[in-house]
């Protein structure tokens, strides 16, 4: 829970089309690192961009005071990477598959098993892609739509918030 | 003590116990729904858990997501805030059945208080003055009638498990009781699902004087000087102050021995707050008690220099409450609740706060989750800060709470600042001469002169 | 009663002085540079006069510029702040002759304290203790060697105009003494156009400590408890507490009694500083008396419950002074300055200000006249913000220090927030045991640390 | 000195080409005082405009609570034409004389005296264009350019400030 991920916010205000520079996107990433920025806010050509950051305060400066000793778990270049496959996936019309509740993810129906669903696969509407444990009850996740997965973004058996992205599904057309 | 808490709420209490845990050395996490993912409570907290959409309902009341989010944080304890769940009973006891420690009193007082009606009888048992009134709920109005005549005119109904104003109704004759009585009800039902009311005895001109408990678990319960909360509009207070004008030191060290000689008998625990009409003779009345941490705390916690979250916590966690000093009021603390709202129609004004510069320096607190660069969500209630101003005396407090409005900025939304100026210009309220009337009265009598 | 303050400085302490203005009903004139142009302190006062260029000489300093704005903005006293005029006799001086109330010591006091050896010769006089030092100061190397023999090395060598730690020079042996002692009169001639040096005993682990008075105009002068401020870096303030960790009750009260004797016994009028060496025998020696409010006059405030500032305008205008409840000390506060500076090589990082969450709630007072889009210019000190925490015991503070500062979010320059979390991690720090050499011990072993 | 006037900020910050709509100005002046506005931020087409006005709070309200008696002097009309006569020199490149000190402006030699100078006027460097009293001393103000005084920004006897707008001045090109 403690990963120092930065997001691009809320979709209406990210509203990235074609015209996205992805090398502009990771340059604000580095930017927001550098500068220790929480909240970030851009504007050109019309364009609006707002980066948000889990840190405040100088994280690697900090680390010398025991009691902020939360290191963060994830690198910052997986949470820049994170931050750009969103935007991608938003250009792109991926269509994504978030969580609906708050549980624990897992891939497959048991430890045994394979996975439900993996990258290259085909699915149908209606398709079980996952489990999510929430009050030791197991709920399947199904896709809604037919299409072919493109990406999955939890992590086996770790947990998952509200609205967490698990799968990035290219819709049939 | 607790190695990691979450926080069921949002906005400024939600940061309030942020910061309680970090001073304990606590790690904190915070809950969000979709709309607070830029709030401060979430950005400073050191772990979040997003619990759901905007919607209060399937976020921050969504218990299943909330325990969810719990276990994948491994929290050992939860703490409510105000609003939201912390008066709910049967959440309280969830928590226990799961092995976490909800920080708040024990479910059963919790329910006792919930319902208004018994709370007032139980009270009476252990000592306290109450109105007279109705000893049971009422559900009919002839009965109400009966009663109503018993005790005389004018009466107050109210919501058995009421709170906020709602469902509450002052008769003056019987036939005003027969108009009002079923609307109550309705509001009653489509509040709180319970169209139970109950009657007591209406004081006009009287006071909302209040008194802060703390108890812990060994059965100590502390008593603290009273706040005064008489400056309401529609039941919603707007600024609160300790000492009271009003009241004398007699008066209050009798107020705090009976509390605490009530609230010990009951085995209050945790945080609460017994809250009493006091009439001009100054006789005081319990009304009821909130089974949780109030938003006006902070004045209390000035004027004895202590900090009641940190200490409703370490009593959770099993300690003792051992004050740090004598617990002696020392000068005067006022809070003003700044909102998002008109300042003239009261409308809610939420969206992005462009710019601000909050008020500071000698004698001045901020409670506050705001930030420039914000949106105010409009999901939520629009308490965007509490100002709280401290002084050796009352005169000086006012001079010092006007100063730290007139050089607040914030700009984008619209705040009920200028109609804290206003108030804290009245000569009334500047002379401590008010009531529960009082925010009508000069309501109505500005309105009059602007139209004049 | 003033009806209009102009207020001849900048930053935080500006600001303090509108805000006490405000208080008071007092109209405030900010005068500035065109660097401050967007400054809280000019945004926030009544009025506000453009007196010059960037540069102090000719803005801050501009003696002309400001009196020409009192003029025209019909100002009937003066608030030099600290630094700049503020401890300028002669400007005192042409203040009076101008009919205008400098708020401050009388230009007399301001003088004596102004000349470091003289302060020492008469505080000696008073009864205060000072240390084995030369009676007069010293212009010629050959005397200065007399003098350190008689006291016995180490000595310290202080310019006698001088002030932070320019001129400074501690000797252990003759031969040290004749390589500083033209080192020291150099840097002393540049800094206050004045070579003259006196000679003190230098101690070492000692301890910084001071004591805050105020005197009215009727006579009576009334000292404070300790400030600790131990906590320096090249002379400069970094961390200040009260009380200190080291100074017993018997010593804080002989240290205020002996201090309001001999304030009393030279006059002393407004608020002014007796800042002493004490040693590990708790014997302490008068080192010399700051004629101006302190930056770190705060803490002070706090737990005693006053307002120094409002108290020395009252003063001013001749009013006795008359502290609002029995003056005792009730819990400990600390503050940290804030500096626009690289945390580690401490070079001056001026800028914009891109965003900015200051600290609040409970215990934690902020003295700023920072905001979100504001631009630190480079030409003034680098302090941005004083953080102080309170709470009812040291170990809460730090605590409560920690937590404010980790939830402090500035971007845009470099603070020294980094440095100051390092400190209050220290483990001498915080078990207390520290002296004036804590800085410097603490950056090398952390230097080694890393490149070890 | 209590005017509530709007300035654009810092030369470098307002830099103002032909680009400019002066309605757009206006609406943003309107918008601040609409809106209480100290400061404001504003970035179209590449072009960052920022302004800042003297009144934190809000005045009409606060004008309610007696302690915040300070009405305004010169009504907000006049500072909005300020704020867009200031943007014209800038765009206009006329040369503006300031007061080098802060003092009492006056036209005349003495009350009885025709004005140094009037709009219109041509006038030679070194001309004097204006007295400021500080001190006691009387300051001649010289033009530093030949040229035609196209406005006179201060009134007479009035105090001015360090770096306040006394002259435009049109020079011989």
């Amino acid at each position: 829970m403690n990963e120092k991920n930065i997001k691009a916010l809320e979709p209406a205000e990210s509203a990235m089309g074609g015209k996205i520079d992805y090398d502009e996107v990771r340059k604000l990433v580095g930017l927001l690192e550098e500068k220790n920025l929480s909240v970030f806010e851009l504007e050109v050509e019309g364009l609006k961009i707002k980066i948000a950051r889990n840190s405040p305060g100088a994280a690697p400066l900090m680390a010398a005071a025991p009691a902020v000793s939360a290191a963060p778990e994830t690198p910052e270049a997986a949470a820049a990477a994170e931050a750009r496959a969103q935007a991608i996936e938003a250009a792109k019309g991926h269509h994504l598959i978030t969580s609906p509740m708050v549980g624990t993810f897992y891939r497959a129906p048991d430890p045994t098993s394979a996975p439900f669903v993996d990258i290259g696969d085909t699915v149908k509407k209606g398709q079980t892609l996952c489990i999510i444990e929430a009050m030791k009850l197991m709920n399947e996740i199904e896709a809604d739509v037919d299409g072919t997965i493109v990406e999955i973004y939890a992590e086996n058996a770790k947990p998952v918030e509200y609205g967490q992205k698990l799968f990035a599904i290219l819709p049939v057309s | 003590m607790f190695s990691k808490i979450l926080i069921a709420n949002r906005g400024e209490i939600a940061l309030r116990i942020v910061r309680s845990c970090r001073e304990l050395g606590i790690k904190s996490v915070a809950v969000y729904s979709e709309a607070d993912r830029q709030a401060l409570h979430v950005l400073l907290a050191d772990e979040k858990v997003c619990i759901g959409p905007a919607k209060a309902s399937e976020s921050y009341l969504n218990v299943a997501n909330i325990l969810s989010a719990v276990e994948i944080s491994g929290a050992d304890a939860i703490h409510p805030g105000y609003g939201f769940l912390a008066e709910n009973a049967k959440f309280a006891e969830i928590c226990k059945t799961h092995g976490l420690v909800f920080i708040g009193p024990p479910a059963s007082i919790i329910r006792l208080m919930g319902d208004k009606n018994k709370a007032r009888q139980t009270m009476k048992k252990a000592g306290l003055p109450v109105l007279p009134g109705s000893d049971t709920v009422i559900d009919d109005l002839s009965v109400a009638k009966k009663v109503a005549s018993k005790i005389g005119y004018p009466v107050i109904i109210k919501a058995a498990a009421g709170g906020g104003g709602k469902g509450m109704r002052i008769c003056r004759s019987a036939s005003q009781l027969e108009d009002q009585f079923p609307i109550a009800q309705g509001e009653a039902k489509a509040a709180f699902s319970d169209s139970s009311l109950y009657i007591e005895k209406f004081v006009s001109g009287a006071r909302h004087i209040e008194i802060q408990v703390i108890g812990d678990r060994v059965g100590k319960v502390t008593a603290f000087g009273e706040r005064e909360c008489s400056v309401q509009r529609r039941y919603q207070k707007l600024i609160e102050e300790t000492p009271s004008p009003f009241i004398d030191w007699k008066t209050r060290r009798r107020m705090i021995k009976e509390v605490e000689d009530a609230a010990s008998e009951v085995g209050y625990q945790s945080l609460g707050t017994f809250e009493f009409l006091v009439d001009e003779d100054h006789k005081f009345y319990f009304m009821e008690a909130n089974a949780r941490v109030q938003v006006e705390h902070p004045i209390t916690e000035m004027v004895y220099g202590i900090n009641l979250i940190k200490a409703q916590i370490r009593i959770a966690a099993g300690e003792k409450y051992a004050p740090p000093y004598a617990l002696e009021m020392r000068g005067h603390a006022m809070e003003c609740r700044i909102n998002a709202e008109d300042p003239v129609t009261f409308a809610p004004s939420p969206g992005k706060i462009d710019f601000l510069v909050l008020p500071g320096g000698e004698g001045i607190r901020v409670d506050s989750a705001a930030y420039g660069g914000w949106v105010v969500p409009p999901n939520y209630d629009s308490l965007v800060a509490k100002i709280i101003a401290y002084a050796p005396s009352r005169e000086l407090t006012i001079a010092k709470m006007r100063a730290a409005l007139e050089t607040t900025t914030i700009v984008g939304i619209k705040t009920n600042i200028p109609l804290h100026l206003d108030v804290l210009s009245d000569p009334d309220f500047v002379a401590g001469r008010y009531n529960t009337q009082f925010m009508e009265d000069h309501l109505s009598s500005k309105a009059a002169e602007e139209t004049g």
